[in-house]
């Protein structure tokens, strides 16, 4: 059993009426890197400022490192976040941002301006620590507002959707690179996200938020392999979801299930242990992968096929085609908790 | 729009730019001129020959030179008195108060502005008043006496007058700060304290700047108050105001001081960006 | 730190916050209270007798009420001209004008904030001079009369002195409009004019109640211009002024009555949020 | 030959010394959806601009329907624009919103509440016409600043992208609604991004932006599966880059081409054109996919290969073998320009 950088036990918040967090328990394992997934709204936000000490809970305790810091202040507890908007300072430079948490430590001059440096060149930002936040680029700022947080050499780095102001590109490439950081520092890191792609990407674990509950934590491979609720399988990735009885009525059997449409296979002339056919209704193409809907008895089922060749022509002339679609059983993902 | 001005812009920017350039700076102008000139000491009359003689009489005259000092010291106290009491005041409105309990604190401290500007300047002189005023009377049970009239009983009148000008800027900067900067400062391991000194009034710079030419500006060309609360004492304004009837060139010519010294202020506050903020 | 508001913030507001309820309001109540009193007409010392009698005399003479409506006339027309001059003016500047020469008229309209209160307003009577003036010599030539001294040139010269109070909100407010709202107004369909009539107008609203709340209370209280360029005129301020000495119970009575006013129309304004603009 | 909505001659745009835009020669074809993909100050947005009428071309002629409007004031042309902020008017309702194209036109009160109704219902906005747009969401917004724009029924609808400040979810599925609403009312879109997979999946063709210039103009198949250049090659989609040195060394061919990592087959027991042998470096766990890096002499070869069935524990301990890779020449597309 890993020990814990957090615990959070009983954890909740209520605004007025409203119910943010509700009764949230959470180890978070030395060194890992785990995700709060969720959509906008499910409480993710707010348990990481709670961590942080932005927001007293009203209910419930934090641990950090096995001491109970529920009442301790922002500025008194190890952890340092990294903010949606960055939150530099805009009056000082980069330097200086970078310096503060040393500085307001008391620090001394020297040493605080050597560390500052060597955090800066963590994030290969050296050269431009004369600058003013608001002339660098996004992928620069958020470059300085993690050196800004790593410099303290924190128990836990929080890091509140950081990648979310970023182009596409920019974004898979601090993807890579925040994920070598934390492997090389060996920080604990706590990632909030609305973006399931990016928490499949950089976890060891993910905790799906929904409703200011957690629906379901694991590991990314497990949360997207084995769902367990419907909302875990839709929200992570895309899925077909069979009810019960749409179950019972295309393949004979009483049981619901979340089934990844690349598990799917068209016209295979392989085994497969449950196979059905249906009509090509719609064909898009996605560049690496072809994405079909197939009518099977007024159902449709999304179907991922990957491009292995130039196969542009063959794939779009597949609509209105009958095809055979087949999978393995163990494709089949039951759910505990089937709704819409 | 800001590429291509048409035609009705141009129309439209007509009135106002004859008034800036004609009447706007015209009158500016004029003083400058007049202070060039001379009064003849027989008719009264202006005689419109160029003289440097205002400027050096104003320069010369040490009384002059110190009234220009008690002046800007004067100017100078108010505002730094009024930053500090619109800062928290200010921080209190925008970032303490509920919703409910900040709107009645605007309307609060707009009221005070609708009253005459003489009444409340009475009213200060009525607390200053020595031996019966208020402030005497509060005083004297702890065995102080009541600084009376004079450039104390000045100062305070001019911040009660000015103050609403300092804190609406300030108000304004902060209800635009985002929250995320205090956080961030907090989270650093700041305390109130410093992140107070170093991210919040670093921040409100523009607008305390903004603020400050305001005070500062209806501070300067007061010379009511100090007649009514300031004792003996003197400021440019008086000086200008004995000498209009009498000798309109040196009037000027003193009337021109402060311009010249708000001249090179400026420069330097229009730099940090003063008016983005306001 | 919104939420949790502590000792050291606590502290740092004791001062204001003592300010705010024990002077700056006592001193308005105080002139509340005296507005209630009456003055011995033989000792000519204030009598602290409950009475309505300023009151009632304020509201049943005429001269006082058509003071009032005087006053509130002279304050209102200032505060348009303000707005019809500043809208264009600041637009030039924030929009149109190039980044220099922004700032050059951003300097230009500060300036004459540092002249004399008095010298500004005596330019002004230098320009209105029946016969004589500058005014007067101009319009001859085109056979018009000069308006010479009464309400048009108190209005002229308050116009002049407050009018950088209305520009710098204002151009604080255009330069904070996105510029894709405008290009989205043009996008639709709408001329350069409709732009203005329907989206930097009804956007710049807060920024312009906020710089008539600075026109209209600096207006309001004003004495000195009216004696200066008013002629015969008579205004609010004056009626005050001439009974400070005499009658204070009365005078109080009379200040009273923009405060009551405003108060009211405070209420209003605020709901537009002016003050998150200014 | 169809017929042209847009056509562009020489079009270019100076910022003082800068060439934002250098002669571009385009024809955009009436109910086509056109893409305009590049990265950030690659020209793309300024041509929006200037097709709308916000920015006066420094030379060439802006040509909409046959008539040249080069000089023409961007609110006497018939295009709308939808915004990247949406800039919606904050003071007006959402309604009032809707109907103010209609309303500086000259439209009768009752004529146009009744068609900024049936534009409200048309992006299912209905109930909300009197809410202020700050009381909407992201995605609330977008729909309203596309009923504004749609109500007046331009000859082309311009977008900047519109979708950039959404959620990847909200993004996606306005993806196929806005696809759907041109296919609905078959105004020509011209449509702004940076994202090469919204690209991808939304366009009729994609012209490929790169400092000022288009790099290559197709449908997005054509421009996924051939790209011209190295830039295209790179900025759609990944690609695994040879230079002629390397194909050289690796494969005794004198020709640099790219190769899309989905186009690799792992151990293929299938006949291949090409192949070769390498070690696992690295493998990422991205859901439907796994990505392999594989080192071959040296050259780092990326791989994507598709989840097809629950293969996570196999695949992760790939990492370290020895491989053999293979592919089909016509996987290799040749470049004309071959840059880094």
């Amino acid at each position: 059993m890993p020990t814990s950088a957090i615990e959070l036990r009983g954890l909740a918040k209520s605004f007025g009426d409203v119910i943010a967090v509700n009764n949230i328990h959470l180890d978070v394992y030395d060194g890992e890197f785990l995700t709060l997934l969720g959509p906008s709204g499910s409480g993710k936000t707010t348990v990481l400022r709670m961590i942080a000490g932005f927001e007293p809970p009203t209910g419930g305790t934090i641990k950090l490192d096995g001491v109970d810091v529920t009442k301790t202040p922002a500025n008194k507890r190890d952890v340092n976040t990294v903010f949606q908007d960055y939150a530099l300072f805009p009056h000082m430079s980069v330097q200086e941002n970078v310096e503060y948490g040393l500085r307001v430590k008391g620090v001394d001059k020297e040493s605080r301006v050597k560390q500052a440096r060597d955090a800066l060149e963590g994030v290969a930002l050296a050269e431009l620590g004369s600058r003013k936040p608001s002339q660098l680029s996004g992928g620069q700022r958020q470059r300085v507002a993690l050196a800004r947080a790593l410099v303290n050499k924190p128990k836990v780095l929080l890091l509140d959707e950081p990648l979310g102001a970023l182009d596409l590109k920019l974004r898979q490439q601090m993807q890579s690179e925040l994920k070598q950081i934390q492997r090389d520092v060996g920080i604990t890191f706590v990632f909030v996200t609305h973006d399931q792609e990016e928490a499949l990407v950089m976890s060891d674990r993910i905790a799906v938020f929904n409703e200011g509950k957690i629906e379901q934590i694991d590991t990314a491979a497990n949360i997207y392999e084995h769902p367990k609720t419907s909302f875990v399988a839709g929200f992570v990735g895309s899925s077909n979801m069979f009810s019960s009885e749409v179950a019972g009525k295309l393949f004979g059997i009483a049981k619901s299930f979340s089934l990844r449409p690349e598990k799917i296979s068209i016209d295979s002339s392989g085994s497969a242990e449950r196979s059905i056919s249906g009509l090509v209704s719609d064909v898009e193409y996605l560049g690496p992968m072809t994405r079909y809907v197939v009518d099977v008895q007024g159902i449709q089922i999304i179907v991922l096929e990957q491009n292995e060749n130039d196969r542009f022509s063959d794939v779009s002339s597949r609509k209105g085609s009958s095809v055979k679609l087949s999978w393995r059983f163990d494709s089949e993902q039951l759910l505990e908790n089937f709704s819409g | 729009m800001s590429v291509n001005p048409n035609k009705a812009v141009v129309k439209l920017l007509a009135l106002p730019i004859t008034w800036l350039v004609a009447v706007y700076f015209g009158s500016l102008a004029l003083l400058l001129i007049t202070a060039f000139f001379t009064v003849d000491s027989f008719t009264n009359q202006v005689v419109h020959v160029f003289t440097l003689n205002n400027f050096i009489d104003v320069f010369s005259d040490s009384a002059y030179f110190k009234s220009t000092l008690r002046t800007l010291g004067v100017a100078t106290s108010v505002t730094i008195i009024c930053i500090l009491i619109a800062l928290p005041m200010s921080f209190y409105m925008a970032r303490i108060a509920s919703k409910a309990s900040r709107n009645i604190l605007i309307a609060l401290v707009l009221t005070p502005l609708w009253a005459s500007y003489l009444v409340k300047v009475y009213s200060w002189r009525t607390m200053f008043t020595p031996e019966t005023g208020v402030l005497a009377s509060l005083l004297r049970p702890l065995g102080i006496d009541s600084p009376g009239y004079g450039l104390f009983a000045v100062v305070v009148t001019l911040t009660y007058l000015w103050l609403p000008y300092m804190i609406l800027p300030i108000y304004a900067g902060l209800e635009r700060l985002p929250n995320s900067l205090l956080d961030a400062s907090s989270d650093l391991g700041a305390s109130t304290r410093q992140t107070l000194k170093d991210v919040v009034l670093p921040i409100l710079k523009p607008a305390i700047n903004a603020g400050s030419i305001f005070t500062f500006s209806l501070s300067l060309g007061d010379y009511i108050t100090v007649q009514i609360v300031g004792g003996k004492s003197q400021m440019l304004g008086n000086v200008v105001y004995q000498n209009f009837q009498l000798n309109l060139p040196f009037a000027a010519a003193v009337a021109m001081i402060p311009v010249l010294i708000m001249v090179g202020y400026l420069t330097a506050v229009r730099r940090s960006g003063a008016l983005e903020n306001l």
